[in-house]
């Protein structure tokens, strides 16, 4: 698999500022009540992200958890309207019906964001099921996190896939937590794509199901090669991001299951700076690039919060509307 | 037109069939649908005639039952899932109610679920508690889907192929002991009923009966006995518990001046206390009886059969309720 | 006896950490009950205080979180598990209904299952449409179980010592937006209230309402700017949906001759459906007006702060209704 | 482990031919139409649930799906009592308010009988974890079939179990087929055992987690050594029995998912045959004793019959009782 090249790399470092910039704001404007509802935010796995977002080709899909905004962003949604999303605007992508936990663009082949652990697998089986059924070569990339793998949805839906033979990369974004639960309080077997082998599904694709979830050139270059092996072999795979959220697992998270220390560690290999130093590294010239895209990203998002503050409120037109076809 | 005369069984057989036909989209899921041929034989022969890519046999997996099917409909097929018996749809209740009726308005109209969810209901079977619900007023509690509940061979063609060619997610709930009752259907490919109409399937003066499914047959016999002390009850069949039609029982009640509602139901906020309260708001003045509900006792069922028939609704009951109102 | 002016929430942490000291059967489970402290801080400090035998965190999987209490208890336990929210609850629906209220009738009496499965329920707080149900409904409509709705501190220290302590499954739905309300509620271990038992929290003459939880707060701000009018409404907590106790209702409609349920479910097959459908049985000829009911919208909830409240109860449209039965 | 003795084997023989002519029977009075509901009959499995009662010590506990007479007979529940049952009548196990899928005896510690597939899962989880609280030593034999293993209630049943150290013996009784699918067409993993790893359950305890179910003397060593293993590490362990059901899934079955020569095939291994033939090889002297055996448990379940013919059917009190306590 050939290298991403410069140009690209400087892309994905722009996704990942624009996604981390976002997200602070996000919780600035949370505190100032303009956001409601859970605020799940993904700083510290924007690596993971805006990796598999990289790595799908052009008729492939995502969907995700609650915790949305990163590869909502990177797969390419206006920053305007998932910012008046936030703020529950009739300008927002689900129209502000839905909220921080239900970003979601048909168009842009991202089925959502969605709210009960688990409950977007069979999802995920679906719409992997439309592309067999149709016989187009397509692949889903199912996001969950550790903590989902626990619950009867992820079973059957493994399952499933596997009996079917349905095109879904299965990815767990391993965290480390599940809200305050360590992954080996909550799962007997904590090596996670261990798990994969209860269907069947392949351990030993050629390349490694795990992978470090902290750099997205790594991330980019195993989902790639993971859907590529589905799209050959007609079969779902399940990998794991390796990854670490650096704040709460939602606002207002009194986080007594881990410590200071602990995430300080995890802060050294903060993704963006690791690719920043990468970049740096093997082209000094970038670093003004990285700086002016910085600049540029706080300025988009500014100009988000912006169009998002002046945009209108849903109208009662609004509540009632789409409850039916 | 041409018309048969056919079991409630083979016109869910006729609409299911015609509709794959018709429709490419169309495919059939679930426990047993396909080698087996449907654990009540609906879907017998399927599987040779549409082969294994339309009816797909899968694991015994409800929640991912009835979510794939959520996640095809979203993506453009038009999937009609089974779950085996309404016991197990608590089992993918959140698929259900979470999923399948709110995906459509949580983003706003991006995506349409044009979804069918068969299942079969109903006690009477010595099946024991955990067998022998009929639930499907829990499912109906919630807006962003409908729920069918068709009581002839004639509603359950035209109100299944309804369903099918609904671009709305849609409960069909079947009878599982009603399967062999018939009636005279129309045999044409394009015969659909409309979603959300209720049906008078008896014209009466002296009092109003609604009911749905089984209670039908508990009605129709009741009406038959007081037709014999000279008691005229008009029967209306609601067919769909959602969306809910309740003028022509409005329309009814102002008539006979009295009602009685019957289902195979629990008797606790149920189908009967919904359509009461609805009928006592609107038509207030013209009652002359309090609203009676007859349904099961609140109870689990149990398996001996002369307790269970105990517990469930029958025609001496519906005939009793009738002449409380009168 | 000595009584402390405190929060709903130390009221619940309060009735669990003294039964807990009562009886060592007694223990916790749930998702983030113990080293979290509960998401809702209900059991903030347990796990030091109790350690983690008795303070169980789980995995997130709420089928075997309620499947498995149910077993504990069966076995001799009297688990309190929790789900943390009824959105939630779903997803372990069949644990619910066919396992926890049934194998005591099921196995005819062999078994016994004394548990309590605590849940909040309750929209307004912009969580969007999966996450923002009160459909506790929906689980009252099955016997074998009790529901318990408190809507003081009060209440919810004496209903939830009572529900640990009786030989029966108890559902314990609380309201997450009420956890911070606060009243006087005696300070003695063996304050216990009955099972099953509605309470008159406002006396009146003029009309009845009927409510519960967060209906409660909505009912009283209208009875308040309806005192202003002269109107004096009486106000009912039903307290249980199951076991219903509506025997006060009726003796208050007599009076009254005018109802309105308020409740913050959704507004088919609801609580004000069976209450409204029982008081036309029992006391049909003191109904000056028909009973009129106050839910939300037929509709799943946005997270749009505007409309969410648009689709919700409030005082205003308690108000309006009760001007429209007057 | 000492090898069971003659006397030990011929009971065995008796009450695996004690279960086979119950449910012949049974056959006989649901086609006149004295046994209501749906009736799943054991016949080819009786030496696993003959094997595990074997296994079970004072105070362990079994608790299995709807497929439950075997293990209820085996667990030493009434014979007349079970008949009873069978019959809807008051003296049934379960006042006749349960019947063939829910036969249960919380004095020989047998939980049922239940006929929500997986539903029953959890509750061994529970009646394991009474145990564990209570720090007795307790082991819990949960039975299921080949096709429960791909629903929810698994996954969650079997991880908790491993997180919290639950003292259970999960049994997969894999008789080929959940209804009429075969378990290569519902389970990704269809080398049951292996879904073990998914709860990080330990794959090599020193004896093969999987067993000949046909063999009772098998059956038998290999539960026996399973809760022996449960009970010195405290934690739980998936066993497969492979066994073969001679009749339909349930009365009514048109089983059009196996062939007549596959049954043929099976039926030569029927472990009634096996288990005399080895005690007639090892010891010709029995042959008497077991042919007597026959004899007796005729009579023996025509007594159970009329028993249950001339018991009373429940009343309204009993439909009314044990709804709460
Ligand atoms: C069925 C269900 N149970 C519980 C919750 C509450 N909940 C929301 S997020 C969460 C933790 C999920 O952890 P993980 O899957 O690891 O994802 P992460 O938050 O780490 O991204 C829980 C328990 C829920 N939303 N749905
Ligand atoms: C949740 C649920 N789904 C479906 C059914 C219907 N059903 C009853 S038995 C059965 C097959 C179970 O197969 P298996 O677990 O292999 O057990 P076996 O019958 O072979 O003993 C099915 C699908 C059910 N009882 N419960
Ligand atoms: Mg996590
Ligand atoms: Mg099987």
């Amino acid at each position: 698999m050939a290298a991403p090249t410069k140009e690209t790399m400087i892309n994905w470092y722009r996704q990942m500022v624009l996604i981390r910039r976002f997200e602070e704001k996000c919780a600035e404007l949370y505190q100032q009540g303009k956001i409601g509802g859970f605020l799940h935010l993904y700083i510290g796995q924007e690596a993971t992200g805006v990796g598999i977002a990289a790595a799908l080709r052009q008729n492939d899909h995502a969907i995700t958890a609650y915790r949305d905004h990163g590869i909502a962003l990177a797969m390419g949604l206006d920053v305007n309207a998932v910012m008046a999303e936030m703020l529950g605007k009739r300008t927002g992508v689900s129209g502000g019906k839905g909220g921080s936990m239900h970003l979601a663009s048909r168009e842009k082949n991202f089925w959502g964001g969605h709210g009960i652990v688990g409950g977007h697998l069979p999802l995920a089986a679906g719409i992997a099921l439309k592309a067999k059924y149709l016989e187009e070569d397509e692949v889903v990339v199912a996001m969950m996190g550790d903590g989902a793998t626990n619950i009867g949805y992820f079973h059957e839906s493994l399952n499933l896939s596997a009996v079917w033979g349905l095109p879904v990369l299965w990815l767990v974004e391993n965290n480390g937590y599940g809200m305050g639960t360590a992954v080996d309080r909550a799962s007997g077997q904590a090596d996670l794509v261990k798990k994969g082998i209860g269907y069947g599904l392949e351990q030993d694709p050629g390349f490694s199901l795990s992978f470090n979830g902290m750099d997205v050139v790594e991330v980019h270059e195993a989902v790639s090669k993971g859907i590529e092996w589905i799209s050959r072999n007609g079969r779902p795979l399940f990998m794991e991001s390796r990854t670490y959220r650096f704040q709460g697992h939602s606002m207002g998270d009194p986080e007594r299951y881990r410590t200071k220390d602990e995430v300080a560690r995890y802060a050294e290999g903060d993704p963006i700076g690791v690719l920043r130093n990468r970049l740096i590294e093997k082209h000094k010239s970038v670093q003004a690039t990285l700086d002016k895209i910085e600049v540029e990203v706080v300025d988009e998002i500014a100009k988000a919060v912006e169009f998002a503050e002046s945009s209108p409120v849903p109208t009662y037109e609004d509540l009632v509307s789409y409850v039916y076809a | 037109m041409a018309e048969k005369n056919i079991t409630i069984r083979e016109a869910l057989s006729a609409a299911l069939r015609e509709e794959m036909l018709r429709d490419e989209r169309v495919f059939i899921m679930g426990e047993e649908v396909g080698v087996w041929g449907g654990t009540y034989a609906v879907t017998r022969g399927f599987l040779d005639e549409f082969g294994a890519r339309r009816v797909r046999d899968t694991p015994i997996s409800e929640m991912v039952i009835a979510g794939s099917a959520v996640g095809a409909a979203m993506a453009g097929l038009r999937p009609i899932a089974e779950i085996m018996t309404i016991n197990f749809a608590f089992v993918a209740m959140d698929a259900i109610v979470n999923h399948m009726a709110k995906v459509r308005y949580m983003f706003n109209g991006q995506f349409k679920v044009p979804m069918v969810l068969r299942t079969t209901t109903g006690g009477g079977k010595q099946l024991g508690a955990t067998h022998s619900h009929a639930p499907e007023v829990v499912f109906a509690h919630f807006p962003g889907m409908y729920v069918a509940v068709p009581g002839t061979a004639y509603d359950a063609k035209g109100m299944l192929k309804a369903a099918i060619r609904d671009d709305n997610p849609v409960m069909f709930v079947e009878h599982s002991t009603m399967l062999q009752r018939r009636s005279v259907v129309p045999d044409d490919p394009d015969f659909v009923l409309p979603i959300g109409k209720s049906d008078v399937k008896r014209q009466g003066k002296d009092v109003t009966i609604v009911t749905y499914q089984k209670g039908l047959e508990w009605s129709t016999q009741a009406a038959d006995i007081l037709a014999k002390d000279g008691i005229e009850a008009e029967i209306i069949d609601l067919r769909w518990l959602r969306p809910l039609d309740l003028e022509p029982v409005f329309e009814s009640v102002k008539k006979t001046n009295r009602a009685v509602i019957v289902e195979e139901s629990l008797p606790r906020y149920n189908v009967g206390a919904e359509v009461t309260a609805q009928i006592q708001d609107q038509v207030f003045d013209y009652l002359d009886a309090p609203v009676k509900r007859v349904s099961a006792l609140d109870n689990p069922l149990p398996y001996a059969s002369n307790i269970e028939m105990m517990a469930l609704p029958d025609a001496q009951k519906v005939v009793a309720a009738v002449k409380e109102v009168l």
